[in-house]
C-alpha cells in the first residue's frame, strides 16, 4: 500500500489522463456534454468514460469502474448522483492506494451542503473525509470542475471546446455567472480565455490555493475572480495581495447589501458591514474590484488584451463631441485620471492631418476628429497619440460613419496603434458607439487584440481600473 | 501592570469595556497619545494635580459602579483655574450621591481638557473572516450618518494607512479648509498603525474606539477610548 | 402678399409634401441617403428633390427651385452648403409669401455657430432671421431634423426607413448619440421608435416646443433627451414638469465634471455646481436622469414597453442563485424599492410548480428555482406572480439552460405574462445573463413587447426609476 | 423700512452684503426666524436690553468700517450674566480699538446665544439657466468637504422641501440619533420654502447662506444670515 500523498493542484490543470465517472450515452444530457466536451477539448485522447452500464459511449472504450482504466488517471470527474457518489470515493481512494494517481477530483454532483439540510452536509463531510483520506483534492461539490484551454481540459458541460484562447482565469463560486460570461462574449470574441474553474461548495480546494497556483502559471495573464461569500477571508487576501504584484486580479462580489444589523458595543463594530470591510480589503491586496457586471467582463478582458497604462494621462481622440464628455464625466470622477496635457507641437502636427472644424485640445487632452473623417486620418492621428509620451492611454471613441467601411476602420486604427515599438506600447480602448451595427469592425479588433465598448462610460471605467492597477504594480515592485 | 495584566484583570473583574485609565495605559504603551489623566483621591489632591496638569481640566467620576458617567452628572468640563475646580468637584459629588445614591465613588479623574481639533474616528474589530481590521473616518456624532470611514486589514503600514486615509471625506478637512492650517496627517497614521499592532497583538479585544481623536497641526489625541472585550 | 403667420410645429411631424433642397443624385452621399430615407419612410411619396443641376433623381421629378414645387410643401430640408444655404432662405421667405406653406424647416447644414467663429454666428443669425421673418420655423442648424415613424417623415440621414415603431420619441442635441440609439437597439428589435428629432444648434425650435408638442403627442409614450447644454433651463424644466404628469421622460446630461470653480461670496454659489443644480431640477421635474448611456437606453425603452408599476414592492424570480444576489444590491440600494412580501398561502402554491431544492422565499420576495427547470415551470410560477396584487413588479433571471430552446422559453414567459387581464399588468424585466448567446429568446420577447436584459444590475436599476416615477405620477394626479 | 427699502439702501450704501441686522428684518419679513438681536448704544443700553432678552447673550461690535468682526476680536460669545456682560463690553471695545484703530464703533449688538441644535445650511443663489435655486444641506464647516447638499427650483412647496431634505444624509441626523428627539422638520421645510419665496422676490439678491441654521426639536433659527447683493 502506498503512503497517501497529497497530489498538486497541477493534477487538476496538467492531467495524464481524465476519467468522467458517469458518463452519459444520452446525448444532451449533462453527462454525455461533459464527455463530449472533455474529448474535443483534449490535446492528448486520453479521457474515459467509466458507467458499469455501458462498454462504449460514443465511440470511446467505457470502462465498468474507475478502478479498471489501465491508463493513468490524474483527473477524476465525479458525475453520479448524490447517493452513488460514496462508492465513487471509495474507488477513488482504492485506485490512488493501488495506483498513486487519480489526484484531482472534480464533484461536479449537486445535492451536498447547499441543500441546507443536515443530511445534505452529512453526506458531503463524507465524501470529502473519504477521498481527502487517500491524499487526492477535491473541487465543488456541486460545481462544473475546470477547463484548461491550453492543456486541453474540460470537464463541464458548458464551457465550449472552442471557446478562444487568452490569457484571463476565470475562478467563479457559481458556475453559471462563469459561463454567462463566455456566452455573453462570444459573438465578437470578446475574451480570451486560459483556465476556468467553478468552484461549487469549495469543500476543499478555494481560492487560497488556486490564486497561489495562478500567480506562477505562465498562460495567466490576468484573474478574474467572482466571489459571493468566504470562510477565510484574510488567508485568501494576504495570498491575492502577493499575486497582484504579478499579474492583476479584478473581481465581483455578489451580496454588497447587509441586510442585517450587528449587535456591537462599539460604533466600529455597528457600522462596519461585511462590504465596507471587502472594500477595503480589496484596495489593500491592489485587487480591482468591479461595481457592475459590465465593468467585470470589460476590466477583465481589457488587462488580457492591453498593456498597462504607466501613468494617469488619458486622452479622448473622438468624432462625435458631446457624448464623449459622458466619458470625460467618467474617467475624472475619481481623481485617479487626469486628461493628458497635448502639447503645442504635437497639436500642431494633428491639426495638419485633420479637417480645420476638427477641435484639438479644448479641453486638454481631448480631440474631436468631427464626422469629417477619413480612416487614413485615424490611422495618422493615432501614430501620434501612441508615439507621445506624456500620454499614458488613449480612449477613441467613434459612431463610425456609413460611409467608412467597417475593415477600412479596423484596419486604421490597427495600424495606428501597431506603428510603434513595444516599449511604447500603451492602452488603446475603443467605443463603437453602435453597438452589434458595427459587429465586424468591433470583431476584426477584438481578433487582433484590441478591446472596444459599445458604451463610453464602460470604456472610462475600465481606463481608471487599469490606472489604479498600475499605481499600485508601482509601488508594489 | 503592563497591559496584558490589566486585560486580565478587566475579565477577572468582569468587565465587558476596560476602564478609561487603564484603557490609556494600553494605548501609550502602543505610542497612541492620549490626554494626560490622573486619578485623585480626594478634593486637596484634585487641586493639586490640576496644578501640575495645568488648566483648563476636566473632571470625571470614577466609579464601578458607574458606566454611564454623563448621564449621573458624573463629568464636568471646562475648569479654568483652582477657584472653579474646587466647585465643580463639590458639584460632582453632588449630582453623583443624587442620582447615583448607592455607588461607592472611589476617586475623581483630572484630565487636561483638550483644545477641539478635527474631529475624526480611528476603530477596530475583529470580523470572523477577516480577523483584526482598522477603521478610520469622520469622527463624533456624524460616524453613523455619514459613514465616511474605510477599512484595512491589521496590522498595516504607515503607507497604507496614509491611502486609508485619503479614501475618506474628511481627508479634506484635515488638508485644512478656509485657510486652517493642515493637521498632522503623520500623526494621525501613526495612530492608525498602532491601534492595528494593539488589536492584533490582544486577541481579549473584540472592538475598539477612538472617537473622538482630536487632529492638530502637530501630533493627535485620542480624546475617548474605549476597548471592547471579548 | 399673405401676412407672416407663425407656422404649427405640427408641420414637421405631418407635412404635405416635404422639399429636399440639395438633394443630390450621387449614390452614398448624405443628400442621396435623405432623399432616398424620406422617399421610403414616406406613406404618400410627397418627396420633392431640389437642385438646379438635374431634373431628375432616382426617379422622381428634381425640381430647379423650391418655387418651382406646385404641390403643397410643408417640411423643408436645406441641405446645401452653408454658402448657398442664404439663397434658400430667401427661397423658403419668398414661398411662405407667396403659398403660405413652408413652414417647417429642417436645416441639416453643418458650418455655423458650432464653429466657434464670428462668421459662423453671422452666417446663422442671417439665416435664421431670413426665415423666421416668413413665420417659418426651424430645427437645427447642424441637425438631422425630425423622424416620424407614423406619420412617414424622414429627413435624416441616418436613421433607417425600417426602424421600429413604437412609442420612444428621441430629442437630442446629438444627431450621432441618437442614432447610436437605434443602431445599438437594431439587431435584438429592442426600442420602438416614434418621433426622432436632432436638435442641432437649437437656433430656433428648442427642448420647451417639443416637449409642449409631445406632451399631448399620442403616439409618444415616453419622451428620452439628450442634453448638453440648454440656455432657458428654467423654462425647460418648467415645461417638463407639466409633461411628466402625462408621460415619463427620461434624460442624459453629457458633462457632469465642471472643471472650472465658481468665484462667489457665499458658501452655496461656491459649491454649486450646474450638475448638481440640474440633479435638482431633475428631480422636482419628475424627469428620470440616467446615470449612464445604459441606462439611458433600458429606462427609456422599458417605459415604453411594460405598464408603471403600482408600488414599490418587487419579486424577484431567478433560475441563478448566486448572481441574483447583484441585482438584489442594485434594486435595494437607493432605498425607493423593496422586495415584495411573499404570503404563505402564495409560497405554497409555488413550491407545487417547483423541484424540492427550489428556494421560495429566503430572503423574502425571492425565488431561486434552480437549474432544474422546464418551460412550464416559468408559466406557472409567472403566473402565480402576475397574478398577486402585493407584487407590484418582477425581475426574471436566468442563463437559459442548453437544454431548454429559445422559442418555448419565451413562449413560457410570454405565457405567464399574459395570463392576467390588464388591470393587473406590472413590468416583467428578463435578464438573460448570456448576451447574444441566447439571440433568438431575447428577440422573440421584445418583438412581443417583454424587455430583456445582459446585465442583472442594468434591470434593477430601470426597476428603480420606474418605482420613482410611478411615485412622482401618483403623487401629481 | 420694508425690505425692499433695506435692499435700496444697501446698494446705495455701496454694500456687497446686507448687514446682519437688517438681513435679519429681512428673513422675519418672510417668517425665517433668528436670534433676537438688538444694537445698543452704550454699556448700559447693552446690559437692559440683555436682561430684557434674557441670557446667555453674544455681543457683535456694529461699524460699517469692520467686516470682519471675528477677526478683530468684535464678537464675545458665551456670555451668562450682567456681570460677564460688563466685562465683555470692555474686552471688546479694547480689542476693537486695538485692533482696528480706524473704525468709528457705532454701537453693539446684543444677540440671544442660541442652544445648539442640529446644524444645516440653507443657502440660495440666481443661476444663469435656472434663476433662482435653494440649496439645503450639512451645515457648519462641513458643507464644503461633504458636499451634502441637494438643490430645488425656487419657488417650491412644503412637499417639494421635504423630497430635498430626505435627499441629503443629513436628514438621519434630523430624525434623532442615539436616542435623540428628532427635528422639527416641518418648521425646516418651512424655512426652505421662504428662503425660495425671499429669493424669486429680489433680483437684486444674487446669493445667500443661511448658515448655520439650528434645528430644534420644536423650530428651527437662522443664527446666521448672510444676503449678497449683485
Ligand atoms: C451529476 C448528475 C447530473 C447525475 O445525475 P443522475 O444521472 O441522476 O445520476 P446517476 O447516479 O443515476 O448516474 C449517472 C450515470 O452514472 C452511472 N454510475 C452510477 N454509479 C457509478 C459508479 N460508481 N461508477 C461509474 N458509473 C456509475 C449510472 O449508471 C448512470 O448511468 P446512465 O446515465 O447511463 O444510466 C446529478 O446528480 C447532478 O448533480 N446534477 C446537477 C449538476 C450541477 O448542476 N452541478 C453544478 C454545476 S455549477
Ligand atoms: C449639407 C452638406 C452635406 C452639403 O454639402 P455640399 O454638397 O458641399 O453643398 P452644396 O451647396 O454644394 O450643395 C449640394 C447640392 O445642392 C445644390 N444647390 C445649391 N444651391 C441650391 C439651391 N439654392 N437650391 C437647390 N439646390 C441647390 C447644389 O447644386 C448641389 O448639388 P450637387 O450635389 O448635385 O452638385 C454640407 O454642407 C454639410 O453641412 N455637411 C454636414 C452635415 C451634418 O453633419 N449635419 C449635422 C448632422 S447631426
Ligand atoms: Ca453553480
Ligand atoms: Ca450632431
Amino acid at each position: 500500500m502506498v503512503e497517501p500523498v497529497t497530489a498538486p493542484i497541477n493534477d487538476f490543470f496538467q492531467p495524464r489522463g481524465i476519467a468522467i465517472v458517469g458518463a452519459s450515452a444520452t446525448p444532451g444530457s449533462p453527462n454525455n456534454q461533459i464527455l463530449q466536451f472533455a474529448r474535443q477539448m483534449s490535446t492528448t485522447g486520453q479521457v474515459y468514460p467509466v458507467n458499469p452500464t455501458k462498454t462504449e459511449i460514443a465511440g470511446l472504450i467505457c470502462y465498468p469502474s474507475l478502478l479498471a482504466i489501465p491508463q493513468p488517471v490524474d483527473l477524476v470527474v465525479l458525475a453520479v448522483g448524490p447517493q452513488n457518489s460514496l462508492s465513487v470515493a471509495r474507488e477513488i481512494k482504492k485506485r490512488r492506494e493501488e495506483k498513486g494517481d487519480a489526484g484531482a477530483v472534480a464533484v461536479v454532483t449537486a445535492g451536498f451542503k447547499e441543500m441546507g439540510t443536515a443530511a445534505g452536509e452529512e453526506l458531503q463531510n463524507e465524501l470529502i473525509t473519504t477521498i481527502k483520506m487517500s491524499g487526492a483534492r477535491i473541487i465543488g461539490p456541486n460545481c462544473q470542475g475546470v477547463a484548461d484551454t491550453v492543456s486541453g481540459v474540460n470537464t463541464t458541460f458548458s464551457v465550449p471546446p472552442n471557446t478562444p484562447r487568452g490569457g484571463v482565469t476565470i475562478l467563479s463560486q457559481s458556475g453559471a455567472f462563469a459561463t454567462s460570461f463566455l456566452r455573453w462574449a462570444r459573438d465578437q470574441k470578446l475574451v480570451g480565455v486560459n483556465k476556468f474553474v467553478s468552484l461549487g461548495n469549495m469543500a476543499d480546494v478555494d481560492f487560497r490555493e488556486l490564486l497561489t497556483y495562478m500567480a506562477d502559471d505562465v498562460n495567466t495573464k490576468v484573474i478574474s475572480m467572482y466571489l459571493e461569500g468566504i470562510n477565510d477571508a484574510r488567508g485568501m487576501f494576504e495570498i491575492a495581495s502577493e499575486v497582484t504584484k504579478k499579474k492583476p486580479i479584478v473581481a465581483i462580489k455578489a451580496g454588497r447589501t447587509s441586510m442585517g444589523t450587528n449587535v456591537a458595543q462599539s460604533h466600529t463594530a455597528s457600522i462596519a458591514g461585511n462590504n465596507d470591510i471587502y472594500e477595503g480589503a480589496f484596495r489593500q491586496a491592489g485587487i480591482i474590484r468591479a461595481q457592475s457586471v459590465a465593468e467585470f467582463y470589460h476590466t477583465s478582458r481589457v488587462f488580457d488584451k492591453m498593456p498597462l497604462p504607466k501613468g494617469n494621462r488619458i486622452c479622448i481622440l473622438t468624432v462625435v463631441g458631446g457624448p464623449s464628455t459622458i466619458c470625460v464625466d467618467e474617467l475624472v470622477a475619481t481623481g485617479e485620471v487626469t486628461l493628458a496635457h497635448l502639447k503645442d507641437e504635437l497639436k500642431e502636427e494633428i491639426a495638419g492631418h485633420l479637417a480645420a472644424s476638427a477641435n484639438i485640445g479644448s479641453p486638454d487632452g481631448y480631440i474631436d476628429m468631427t464626422a469629417s473623417v477619413t480612416p487614413k486620418m485615424h490611422a495618422d492621428v493615432l501614430k501620434l497619440l501612441m508615439n507621445e509620451d506624456e500620454i499614458d492611454g488613449i480612449i477613441f471613441m467613434t459612431t463610425p460613419p456609413g460611409f467608412i467601411k467597417d475593415e477600412e476602420l479596423a484596419a486604421a486604427i490597427l495600424e495606428g496603434y501597431h506603428s510603434v515599438p513595444a516599449d511604447k506600447q500603451k492602452p488603446l480602448l475603443s467605443v463603437m458607439l453602435a453597438g452589434n451595427a458595427v459587429a465586424q469592425c468591433r470583431t476584426i479588433l477584438e481578433e487582433n487584440g484590441l478591446p472596444t465598448f459599445e458604451f463610453p462610460d464602460d470604456a472610462a471605467r475600465v481606463m481608471v481600473n487599469m490606472v489604479r492597477y498600475s499605481a499600485y504594480r508601482q509601488r508594489n515592485s | 501592570m503592563d497591559c496584558q495584566e490589566i486585560i486580565k484583570k478587566s475579565i477577572a473583574d468582569g468587565d465587558a469595556v476596560i476602564p478609561e485609565l487603564e484603557a490609556q495605559k494600553i494605548c501609550r504603551n502602543f505610542n497612541i497619545a492620549c490626554p494626560p489623566t490622573i486619578l485623585a483621591k480626594g478634593k486637596e489632591q484634585c487641586s493639586s494635580v490640576a496644578q501640575a496638569m495645568g488648566y483648563p481640566v476636566v473632571i470625571k467620576v470614577f466609579s464601578r459602579h458607574i458606566v454611564h458617567k454623563s448621564d449621573v452628572g458624573g463629568v464636568i468640563t471646562g475648569i479654568q483655574n483652582a477657584d472653579q475646580l474646587d466647585k465643580a468637584f463639590e458639584q460632582l459629588m453632588d449630582n453623583v450621591s443624587k442620582n447615583a445614591p448607592g455607588a461607592e465613588v472611589e476617586g475623581v479623574i483630572v484630565q487636561k481638557q483638550m483644545p477641539k481639533g478635527v474631529e475624526v474616528v480611528v476603530g477596530g474589530l475583529k470580523n470572523d473572516q477577516f480577523g483584526p481590521v482598522v477603521m478610520f473616518g469622520l469622527g463624533g456624532i456624524y460616524v453613523e450618518v455619514f459613514k465616511d470611514v474605510s477599512f484595512r486589514l491589521a496590522p498595516l503600514n504607515k503607507d497604507e494607512a496614509l491611502r486609508q486615509v485619503k479614501e475618506t471625506k474628511v481627508y479634506k478637512l484635515l488638508q485644512g479648509v478656509r485657510g486652517e492650517k493642515p493637521c498632522d496627517v503623520a500623526a494621525l497614521c501613526e495612530v492608525i498603525v498602532n491601534t492595528g499592532r494593539l488589536l492584533a497583538a490582544f486577541p481579549e479585544i473584540k472592538e475598539l474606539d477612538f472617537n473622538p481623536v482630536f487632529c492638530y497641526p502637530d501630533g493627535c489625541t485620542v480624546v475617548d477610548a474605549r476597548l471592547v472585550l471579548k
